[in-house]
């Protein structure tokens, strides 16, 4: 969804030129805003100031924002065990979400759920998933419900390649197909399962998997934002306007481990490729690049969004370091409505 | 019927005597009238109305937007019931065989029993998962199986064992209106079961056992399909002088242990009558919460009765062995209660 | 595999003529013994003579015959609900199978099984399974162990339309697909899940299901005796030289209702669907007419063929009916071996 | 170390000290090494050896064809595991976190529990899952379940709960050595838990418990990650001169019933403690197993301390609440004891 400032800008008759940069930069701090959170969620976790791990989602930026600015503050997302970027690109705010990391009270979840269960209604995020694939049967429940209550509301399903595994994933594409429901899959091939490549684990051609549902499937290339954001925009109004669900294979990379205490990385993969992805393919470095490239923006402006978003992250995990940890009594609430 | 019910007054009038399975759907299309929101999703539910024909007409009056077929697709149309329930709707999920609970289980426990905790209670999942219990129908060991001991151990679920058409159309309506996953399991025998039933308006509250029969020298604990068991067992103690004392607890969770107990600490004598396998059972559970509320006042060990610890035979010869008749419950008692 | 009569003349120098003949009639045979057995089942259930309930293949035959004459006796299969016609044609005898229907002891399980859990080690029948594509995991298993013994058996898969809707099929597809193991997967659309038309609950291409993960997928008329058998020779034999696992979408019918009980199918499906495959699609109509066109064959063949099986059917269900039922004692027995 | 134990003698000799990992990492290799049918599959077993690092160095030593690393499909490769057990192999399918056995519950339960009694004893099924169980490890609701008590429902299946390295060796080869399905729990939080394990082969025969401390004054029944917490609060106990005796099941089933009924008679009091949610789970079967066994004996109720009867928090304050404490335990029992 467009941020305020941007709706503004777009409200007004504002040239072509000027909502393209408008757009294209508020993505680029969007990315941005992903990239520094993780950076600054792995410094808590070396200096120990985080409970448990966390499974860092710098290196595939592109995708969450380019998706979710195709998004309406009312559509859904799912997400997953690598889900902190879906939620800040579906406009979770930084502070509580760093509360959510520490297991303080001020979390979005009141520390219950963690990393790998951050929530948001008011952003429409019905939550990540530590089960592999897990919340494909609730996106695609979350899509049938808006049908059923007459809304126009689109539902995007984030996973990854080893969710391909999951069985569950083919019986609910089967069913979003049959019912044409306002849903989008969308699969975030980094080529890795944990610690194996996808390679040895996904036989067959994996987009082939969608298709044979009668589902309408694209390839993307996850680390240019422009093609997710143009490729998601088509297949949301599409399912919008009830023509059915969409897949969308994008192809993109983890810079950082599986999870953060995962550092020797050797025996599954080289450092000759991730110094690749990180130099030759980085979404920010493309996005930046394209703008400069077009004059539509320079270092200054970059400079600029770089610091205010530097100042968020740090603000963000300086609330979360400080705030209270739940009563005790807590552990016994919620857990029936 | 107990007075906790609500609307015990009207229910005085205008009671009909109807079977099980009609008081299930009755139960299914008034909540329908009364909510959109409530649909039913599961296979060969619509024009079929399930194989045991409980739904029968509901699709005729509902229609197939709100009776809906699905594929053969446990774990993926409980995943759907789970979605749907988080944003608006109150989904009623029918799982045909509770055998096939088994392929459903990461989304009703590890999905619906843990959104609303996990959220920090931000989200619900107000979804009814209906299924099914019990054995002797010759259908052998993957359609035979009573599994709700599964689901009463997992917390976030509250799970439902109706015994008379009377209970199953009060505590449906008390599932389908709770914010909460409920899962509800339907004897298959019990289908033609018939008691009576007010064509009004009513709810029992869960966690409310109900004494199905009053007496004073041994405590009958019997859910589901054993209630029938047990009051026929206490019929026959009746001829022998004891005085049975049969209690159903109606919900596995919320249990009513005070009930219970105290059922207990009057006879001084208990037996736990239950279709899933014993061990690990829910027979152990209820039998430890009575030997443990009411061990001062116990003049025997608490005995329990669960389906034998075999995978159920298809032989009708074997099959009706694996299931406690009334004569072996009444024989337990009897021994119990120092007569020989 | 081929029956003892047939084997000896393929043994000596017979004309491809000859071996042609003998083994269509074979095929004929085997066909029509499952037609007649599950008529006679029918009756048994009719008369109150067999416990809980049936699914009958008759109309399906071609399937199950012509795919396990392409295999050898240490082949293995795995069935379903519907599986007598899988059982008979890989080599089970009719008395020992009646008996199982009958829950006696004589029965290939000792009554415990019944008509939906049928197995045969001797013949390699895994077992029917009554959880709707419930097998596919062992199946899958099996030919994977094979692979791992050095052995170069092949399994076959048998299940219906409504199995597609499982996820476990996908996720051992992918596996039969990724490591090459010899496993056929023989999907039985008969048009129906239970009383629910497969368009109803299947999107998309059927086919595409399984070539999406890189299987050889063939499409093929299941009432085709001949069609059927080659076909499934042909993957099986690739499948049994290492080139990987085979999928057939068989078209079909079944004759009867869904199970024994399923009289009133009005609401589902017309009478003159049902009159249509009985009269022009019918596979035993079907090999009897080309026989005869071909001079293979003329009515007086078929009568004694007729007439040999219906004798082994008679003497198989009086031996079930005369049969003594398991010792109580045995209830206990076989939960642990 | 029970005198049941084969080669017991031997394993008098060479006995290192080494962690609950090394004990099964050690285990698995002997048994590689007897029988060519063994062979591991699961997700990243091989070159990442598991997350948690146990199987390093096995597929070094056996190679990608017996060290398999598979999809993430539970289920599927659940079902790989029971076909390949019932034509000859002997697979051990690992299943990384225990919360996922929701995901082959079908395949472990309807398929490979069953097969072995569906087809009157023709087939068997050799298969042993790997699992683990056990909170505080931060991991959240999905990560840190002990569903140990769903199998142990189950007729069919075995369970195991190993406790020390020791047992842990000689269980495991008992696991892969039996005929039938044997589900296999580990905590994971006792992989580095050291302890005296011989370097020679030897088994420990299910069903038979293991007294981890000798007592006189009351009994606790503790399993897996429960028993060095029983052991804590045994220590505590002694300090004011209570003698508890810590008995340890080590399977679920069987269940050594004798074993723990004889210790409850002597000490007539017991508590019954274990990771699994407290509700309908293991300790209720134990627990009415002894209260019935020991019933003319015991001087106070047999007492439950299961986890704590909700969702797994992540917050580390919240979720070190749920699993009980030795100091707890210690309170408890000096309360049974009738010490305040
Ligand atoms: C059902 C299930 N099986 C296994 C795991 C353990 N696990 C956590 S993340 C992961 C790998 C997931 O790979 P992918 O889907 O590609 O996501 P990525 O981590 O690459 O973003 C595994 C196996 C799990 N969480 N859930
Ligand atoms: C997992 C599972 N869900 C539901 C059922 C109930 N059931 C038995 S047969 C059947 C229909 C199967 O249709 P199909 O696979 O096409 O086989 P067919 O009966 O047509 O041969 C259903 C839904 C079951 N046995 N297993
Ligand atoms: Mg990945
Ligand atoms: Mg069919």
């Amino acid at each position: 969804m467009l941020q305020p400032e941007a709706s503004q800008l777009s409200g007004q008759k504002m040239s072509k030129r000027d909502a393209e940069q408008a757009r294209w930069l508020h993505m680029y701090e969007q990315m941005l805003k992903i990239r520094l959170f993780e950076e600054r969620v792995n410094q808590l976790y070396l200096t120990a100031k985080m409970p448990g791990l966390a499974h860092l989602y710098v290196g595939e930026e592109a995708i969450a924002v380019g998706v979710c600015e195709a998004l309406r503050r009312d559509d859904y997302i799912t997400s997953t065990h690598r889900g902190h970027g879906h939620c800040l690109a579906k406009g979770a705010s930084v502070d509580l979400m760093f509360a959510e990391l520490l297991g303080k009270d001020a979390g979005y979840c009141h520390g219950k759920g963690g990393s790998m269960h951050i929530a948001d209604q008011d952003t429409g995020n019905l939550g990540a998933n530590a089960i592999v694939g897990g919340s494909a049967g609730i996106a695609t429940g979350a899509a049938m419900s808006s049908k059923q209550r007459g809304t126009d509301q689109v539902t995007v399903c984030f996973f990854g390649d080893g969710a391909l595994g999951q069985g569950v994933l083919y019986e609910v594409m089967n069913m979003a197909s049959l019912w044409k429901l306002p849903v989008i899959y969308v699969c975030e091939n980094n080529l890795y399962n944990e610690y194996t490549h996808y390679t040895e684990t996904t036989a067959g051609e994996l987009g082939a998997r969608a298709s044979a549902f009668g589902i309408l499937t694209e390839e993307v290339d996850g680390q240019n934002v422009r093609e997710v954001h143009a490729i998601a925009t088509r297949l949301i109004e599409r399912a919008r306007k009830g023509e059915g669900p969409g897949f969308m294979l994008c192809n993109t990379y983890r810079y950082h481990g599986h999870h953060v205490g995962d550092i020797q990385r050797g025996y599954y993969r080289s450092k000759e490729e991730e110094e690749l992805w990180k130099t030759e393919r980085d979404p920010l470095k493309l996005l930046t690049g394209w703008l400069t490239e077009q004059g539509l923006a320079d270092s200054s402006i970059f400079q600029e969004i770089e610091q205010r978003v530097q100042t968020e992250i740090e603000a963000g995990a300086q609330f979360a370091l400080d705030a209270p940890y739940p009563e005790p009594s807590e552990v016994a609430t919620n857990v029936y409505a | 019927m107990s007075m906790l019910d609500t609307a015990a007054n009207e229910t005085r009038q205008n009671v009909r005597v109807i079977t099980l399975g009609q008081a299930i759907k009755e139960a299914l299309a008034e909540e329908m009238r009364r909510d959109p929101r409530v649909f039913i999703m599961g296979e060969d539910v619509a024009e079929a109305g399930t194989p045991f024909k409980v739904l029968s007409g509901l699709v005729e009056e509902f229609g197939t937007s709100r009776v809906i077929d699905s594929p053969i697709s446990e774990a993926g149309i409980t995943g759907l019931g789970v979605g749907g329930a988080m944003t608006g709707m109150r989904p009623i999920i029918d799982i045909m065989f509770g055998d096939f609970i088994a392929l459903a289980m990461d989304q009703i426990v590890n999905q619906a029993a843990k959104v609303h905790y996990m959220s920090g209670g931000k989200l619900k999942v107000p979804l009814v998962i209906r299924t099914t219990l019990g054995a002797t129908r010759r259908t052998a060991a993957q359609h035979s199986q009573s599994l709700h001991a599964w689901v009463s151990h997992v917390p976030g679920l509250k799970v439902v064992l109706p015994s008379t058409p009377y209970d199953a159309k009060g505590l449906l309506k008390t599932a389908i209106r709770d914010e909460n996953p409920v899962v509800f399991f339907e004897d298959k025998l019990m289908y033609q079961l018939k008691g009576p039933v007010p064509d009004s308006d009513y709810t029992i509250p869960f966690g409310v056992a109900d004494i199905k029969r009053a007496g004073t020298d041994i405590t009958l604990v019997a859910t589901s399909s054993m209630v029938q068991v047990a009051l026929a067992a206490a019929e026959k103690l009746a001829e022998l002088g004891i005085s049975a004392e049969v209690v159903d607890p109606r919900t596995t969770f919320p249990l009513d242990k005070s009930t219970l107990i105290e059922s207990a600490k009057k006879t001084s004598r208990a037996i736990v009558i239950d279709e899933g396998y014993e061990r690990y059972g829910v027979t152990a559970e209820i039998a430890s919460v009575i030997a443990d509320g009411a061990f001062y006042y116990l003049d025997a060990p608490v005995k329990r009765m669960g389906a034998m610890d075999v995978p159920v035979p298809f032989s009708p010869v074997l099959e009706d062995l694996t299931v406690p008749p009334a004569d072996t419950v009444m024989e337990v008692a009897k021994a119990l209660c120092g007569r020989v």
